[in-house]
């Protein structure tokens, strides 16, 4: 069991942590702009997710904190 | 008569292309003009802005402390230049972005859904052609024509899908006002 | 439940104004981790360059300062010899580091100054629009070098590591990418070797991390990252060119 | 004649410095002026000239000091931190009294600064922009035409007094985009070094060897190198001032500005002269050598001075000087890359009407 | 008090810079200086202290904005074509309102020149040694005991306007010796960076982190920094003006020089009193801030003026500007390294007195 | 009879300044002598540094150039970028090449630029009274080391021909000495490879001499010579370091 | 009073090292004084010289357009200074190194064959230091004892031996006088 | 039979052709000073020199001229 959260308004949508998961439970907003303009991330099955974190590493901005 | 126009918005949004078209057609009309970016590393993302001045008479400063013609993209710009609007001059706001309304009542104020029109042509970034084929169509300050002919000599040969798509969103914002 | 990864504490709150995707940020994260891990936050000084990275001096919560365009390694080294107990590192760019700094890089290696570089390869310049880096490849096109770098009239691509390795006075060199979640492991572990050499007294260590610029390579962040694999690390090899201690 | 065509001023200058029989362009990228870079590297391949991006501005000034040694027409460009860097370059061109072309789009400083318009350079280049008694020669256009015109004019004006020129614009000059007709391509590259008997071009066997130096260890040898140049820029000074006079005939203020603030300042003066102050300009075009004598006809006539400039008051000084600091001399400016409006200019103008 | 000892004036320099708590040095050998760095690396590391042979003068003069940075009193010297070098690292200095310490001791320009002495930096010191808009503060010593004395002076003036301050001596200067008391070793080294909060010294976890920075992106910031530099330029001037008076309380003719030829100007002088001549000298001793008041209360009443220069002419521009040219100011100069005779100097004087 | 050996045409008939005994004299020669063995004084230009060889622009009866300190290569490819078709030569010290210069050095020989460097290695700057330079030996004294070159403080001499040789461009490098008889034959025919390479466009070609300086290092002429082969020679092996040409 | 002392010849006949000691006696005697060598890469070998003021007031420039006081080791050198001296001045000639005689005759000269009497010491070195004694014995500028504590002063305990062979030569130069 | 001729004047004594003569037949001379001060080089024994020119080669300021 894991816990992803998201500064979101420091995201750029660059999607380096989309690719990065290993689970594929990541994927920029369609429905979003954060105040910045850009679609944020978002985790489409918090569930799925085991922690290891490969998407916080991924991320430049430090957007993700992972728990676990 | 001189046209000071100011286009404002992210960058991104082709607001020096747009300039720089319109900048083309005074040339070809053989008037007087001056084309002037906002320049450096904030570009990237941040707010970008040109001003074009297109005149009868030779251009003594290119930059704008009051236009007379301003066109906004995003929010940020409108706040940044409502207020150095010369009286009687024209704000156009593309409604698609900015959700506010235009504050001073001594301007007239053309909202075009640039944006939306854009992206229902597919070519979303040209919503900044759109907004300067309504320019042209509603202050006169180069023919359309010319308009055509600017484009068609800044897009280079290779690119004619580019010049078609182009031409339609001017043909579009023209259409706005005229239609 | 436990925190597996958050923001390092070295970093102030002051949003990155790196392009989306710059791998820029995951080196600052990493070279922040490293101050975390080792603790001493309270007495590093950090040196930015002139180059994207110049508005480092506001993200690192330790005392920076802003050198001259390639001279950071001089500034350093003031820093250092005043400070000699304290930790003093730079982060410069390929245009800071390897073409107008080439003289204050090298001399600082062959002086063994105890002190770290963190040396971001991403082959183009960056901060002023995408010209020609003296690490560009061969072939890449840039805004200087519209038909492709021409080894003939604009020479090889320079390999900062293999160069320094000749020298004897430093005590570590390394190079590292940061395109995928294997090499940003092997990274953060460079940059924390290049640290700790330092606290420990080892001498000179540089660490390069191949990095990316989705902006002037005109690549979206995720191609960039392949551009890396596929183009860069096949010319710039990743691995360790210097390890003193080791005896390499 | 060639058409009128739409240009950024730094692309201006890199075209007209091509058809000028410039194939030698050696520089590194710095804000506002890399497009000249750019606009080189995408043209010199083309025929068979030299774009070179240089390892750092060091570099590139003494690639144009070797190349300029050659006879060939060499140039670089920078902005502000990167002519710095350039200080000890110009002095050695200067001393071996090798023409070349420095470009110098002004940023504000000091330091890294930032990258907006600036004049602040003003000093460093005029007084003699590095060390050892020594000028050149400094242009100041003020329009993308002239930033084009002026670029032959330097390299006319090198040559004929065996100096380097520099073109000192302000990063509007270089950032904006105006009409401008580029001089005829008339020049033919080749043949210029052969004006040039003094060229390090190879003996061919056919005479003793010419030498490029500045050093001088019998320092009353240096003395008469120092001499024979100051007595070259007497000349320069006696017959190749340059500079625009604007509305002067009945002024009774006289506006002294180049670059984008002497447009701001026309600007000013056109509304000033509606509200019935009589105030016009005097636009120097040549820094160095400065239209000493026309400031001082003016001085005559006027009842005062107004700078208008990008600094903190430096061409105030040389308007003070050439008019044996006969009027008032005041001053109207901005810095660190912000510009005054009109209405600033205006209203300075006002208070020095009354 | 120390005991008088025989020194060359480069020497002096060195000895009186460690005696004012300076322990980091960084420089390039360069004649007629590098005595300096040939005593600092023999003192230094017996003290404790850092003598560094950077790799040249640029990395030297980075170094030391490092240096000074973490409060530390760091210095460099060298000779004008290394100070043309350290044209860039003197904006930033100034740009970063950093204190140091640079010492030129001058010689014959352009290029290479030679390596006899020289005032020819004058205007490139005191015009702004750089790009951007910024002086730093330049004091001329005329003996070997000032050249110890401003050493200090120097460190302290730069330390309380927080601005890069330089000696600027001639070849002579450096290489001369004279007898001469040194200040006491009375300032420990440790205390200094205490007494500087914004110095980066790492933060101990105990405050906000200090950044020294140049950069300023928005232009209405970077004006700002401008206009608060120049703020302390202008106490400086009001406060630390600093000239010696000779003989002018009856004087009709004024004098004007500084360094060696201050000093044949002393003979030529005497020689003048001798004839008759009201004959009386200002010896600025701070060029930057330039004695403007003293200078413009001897125009009230002398006949005029004379400087006496090893350049072309340039403090004469100061002095004109300082008298608002209310008097003739003329000039007795030799360059290159040839320094004017005493009676070439009173023939001068001679025909000033007419 | 016939002449064995006299001196080269291609020198003027200018005494050279230098000291007795030093060997900066033999090295202008054998750059003289490969000028005249190839027949290209015509069309060739040489580039003098700053150091003590400053006045070599009156020795050589060629075209030549005064460069700034450290700048000569930079001025080299000023020249030869404006004739592709002549000869373009630097003679340079220690101080300029590898301290100041080292950064015009190195990125010119990544340049590839097809020009020839003649570089004098002697540990010491000769011109300004015998500083330490940066290929000053460990240990050895000299004005500003005067207890002795500490590499602590002081940094590791530097390797020239080991640095540049791990860059792609350059076609050809050798560290020669002027020491013994033995020793003048072989940099004979080093510098006059890299000259010729020069006419066949082989590209970058840098020839580093062991040199004297009886003067600063306090030493007559002979033991100078003996001081090279004990001292220096063993830090600075002889030998070819990179030959494109022939594959290495 | 006031010695203006200049002492000209090759580089390496050691005339900054004479001048400097002249210039310590001075110190010692707490008179006013400079000393001002010339400097630069012309003294490898080539001529070399120093001036030296001692003098009761307060020194002007320590350079010296008329020396009152001349000591040569060479003939360019004497051929540069000779006319320079000043009236009732006093040249000393190393008589072994200078075939020629003064023409001046307004001056006083001392012709000493300095660096014979050196080699006849094997010191050629110091012919020099034998002038220098013959200098302050004839013109009493400084006292002799103040010169040897100078020389004391300025050859460092270490090199005992030296200081020895010094003083000789001083002594040999004020006996070369005095005798 | 070979022949050396010595531009004597540019010599400066330095004795590097001496050392390098295999046949150890150059001396610097002790009773002549050249123009610039320095004792010239000198044959002792020009018969036999064999003309390898070792001297010419070690000497730095073309003094030399070997002919064979
Ligand atoms: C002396 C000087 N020259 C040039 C510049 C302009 N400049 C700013 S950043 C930069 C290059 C940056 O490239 P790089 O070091 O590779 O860093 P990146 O932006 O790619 O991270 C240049 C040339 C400058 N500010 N100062
Ligand atoms: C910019 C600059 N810095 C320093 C000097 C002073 N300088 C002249 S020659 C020299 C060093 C010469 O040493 P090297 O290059 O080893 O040549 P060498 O004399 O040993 O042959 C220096 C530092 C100068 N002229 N210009
Ligand atoms: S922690 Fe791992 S599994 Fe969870 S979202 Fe991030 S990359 Fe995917
Ligand atoms: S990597 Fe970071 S910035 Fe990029 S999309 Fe993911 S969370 Fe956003
Ligand atoms: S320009 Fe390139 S290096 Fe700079 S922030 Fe953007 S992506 Fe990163
Ligand atoms: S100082 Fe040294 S390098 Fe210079 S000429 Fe004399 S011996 Fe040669
Ligand atoms: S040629 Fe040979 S044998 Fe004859 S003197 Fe010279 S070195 Fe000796
Ligand atoms: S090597 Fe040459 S300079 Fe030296 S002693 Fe022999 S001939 Fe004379
Ligand atoms: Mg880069
Ligand atoms: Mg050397």
């Amino acid at each position: 069991m894991a816990k992803l959260t998201f500064r979101e308004d420091l995201c750029k949508g660059c999607g380096l942590c989309v690719t990065a998961c290993p689970k594929k439970i990541l994927a920029l907003s369609k429905t979003k702009l954060n105040h910045k303009g850009h679609a944020p991330v978002e985790c489409t099955d918090p569930a799925a997710c085991v922690g290891c974190a490969s998407c916080a590493l991924m991320c430049p901005d430090c957007v993700i904190t992972v728990e676990r | 008569m001189t046209y000071e126009t100011i286009m404002a918005g992210f960058g991104g949004q082709g607001l020096l292309f747009s300039g720089k078209v319109l900048a083309h057609a005074a040339l070809i009309e053989n008037k007087e003009l001056s084309w002037l970016p906002s320049y450096g590393p904030e570009m990237r993302g941040g707010t970008c802005n040109c001003s074009v001045i297109v005149s009868d008479d030779p251009v003594g400063s290119p930059i704008i402390a009051h236009p007379n013609v301003l066109m906004v993209m995003n929010e940020p710009s409108l706040d940044k230049f409502e207020d150095t609007v010369a009286p009687g001059g024209t704000i156009f706001v593309d409604s698609s972005l900015i959700e506010r309304k235009v504050r001073r009542t001594d301007v007239t104020v053309v909202y075009i859904p640039a944006t939306q029109m854009a992206k229902d042509m597919e070519a979303v970034s040209l919503a900044n052609m759109i907004i300067l084929g309504a320019i042209v169509q509603k202050l006169g300050c180069v023919k359309p024509e010319t308009l055509t002919a600017a484009i068609k000599e800044t897009i280079s040969a290779r690119k004619a899908a580019l010049l078609d798509l182009n031409l339609k969103a001017v043909a579009l914002g023209e259409n706005f006002i005229a239609g | 439940m436990a925190i597996v990864f958050q923001k390092p504490k070295s970093l102030t709150d002051v949003p990155y104004h790196y392009c989306p995707g710059c791998t820029h940020g995951i080196v600052h994260r990493l070279v922040a981790e490293a101050i975390d891990a080792l603790g001493i936050e309270g007495k590093t000084i950090g040196i930015a360059p002139v180059g994207c990275s110049v508005m480092a001096y506001d993200y690192f919560k330790c005392d920076m300062i802003e050198a001259s365009h390639g001279r950071a390694p001089a500034v350093a080294t003031g820093v250092k010899r005043a400070l000699p107990d304290h930790v003093v590192f730079t982060y410069q760019g390929d245009g800071d580091l390897a073409s107008i700094g080439l003289c204050e890089t090298v001399s600082t290696a062959c002086r063994g100054e105890n002190v770290t570089i963190i040396f971001i390869n991403n082959a183009i310049y960056g901060m002023t629009g995408g010209q020609m880096a003296p690490t560009s490849l061969i072939g890449q096109v840039t805004q200087t070098s519209p038909y492709g770098r021409d080894p003939k009239t604009q020479g090889m691509p320079i390999r900062i590591c293999e160069l320094l390795a000749t020298l004897d006075a430093p005590a570590y060199l390394e190079r590292v990418a940061v395109n995928s979640v294997a090499h940003v492991r092997q990274a953060k572990k460079a940059i924390h070797k290049a640290f700790q050499n330092q606290v420990e007294g080892k001498g000179f260590s540089l660490v390069e991390v191949i990095s990316t610029c989705p902006t002037n390579w005109g690549l979206t962040p995720e191609k960039a990252c392949q551009f890396v694999e596929e183009k860069m690390i096949p010319f710039y090899p990743l691995g360790c060119f210097k390890d003193k201690e080791n005896g390499k | 004649m060639s058409e009128k065509v739409l240009m950024k001023g730094n692309e201006a200058i890199a075209e007209a410095a091509i058809r000028c029989g410039c194939r030698h362009y050696f520089g590194y990228p710095i804000t506002p002026q890399t497009e000249i870079a750019a606009y080189m590297s995408k043209r010199m391949p083309k025929i068979d000239g030299t774009f070179l991006q240089a390892e750092s501005e060091i570099a590139a000034i003494n690639m144009v000091y070797g190349c300029a040694a050659t006879g060939r027409r060499a140039m670089t460009s920078s902005s502000s931190p990167g002519i710095s860097l350039k200080a000890e370059g110009m002095s050695y061109l200067a001393g071996a009294d090798l023409p070349a072309l420095i470009v110098n789009v002004q940023r504000g400083g000091p330091g890294l600064g930032g990258i907006q318009p600036s004049q602040s350079d003003y000093f460093f280049m005029t007084r003699g922009p590095g060390h050892g008694d020594f000028h050149i020669i400094v242009l100041a256009p003020a329009t993308v035409q002239e930033m084009a015109d002026m670029t032959r004019l330097a390299f006319e004006l090198g040559e004929k007094y065996r100096m380097p020129a520099m073109l000192l614009a302000d990063g509007t000059m270089g950032q904006m985009m105006e009409p401008v007709v580029l001089p005829e391509d008339t020049v033919d590259p080749a043949t210029i070094p052969a004006t040039k008997p003094w060229a390090t071009t190879g003996t061919e066997m056919k005479r003793a060897h010419n030498i490029v130096n500045s050093l001088y260890l019998k320092p009353d040898e240096l003395e008469k190198t120092n001499y024979e140049r100051f007595a070259r820029y007497a000349k320069l000074e006696a017959e190749e001032c340059r500079w625009e006079e604007y509305l002067m005939d009945d002024a009774e203020v006289c506006v002294v500005s180049v670059g984008i603030t002497a447009r701001v300042a026309k600007n000013a003066i056109v509304a000033a002269r509606k509200e019935g102050i009589k105030v016009g300009m005097i636009r120097p075009i040549t820094l160095f050598p400065f239209p000493k004598a026309a400031l001082a006809k003016a001085a005559a006539k006027v009842k005062g001075f107004l700078t208008v400039e990008l600094n903190m008051g430096q061409m105030n000084e040389d308007v003070k000087l050439a008019i044996n600091c006969a009027k008032p001399v005041n001053m109207c400016n901005r810095v660190g890359g912000m510009i005054p409006s009109a209405d600033e200019v205006l209203a300075a103008i006002r208070k020095e009407a009354k």
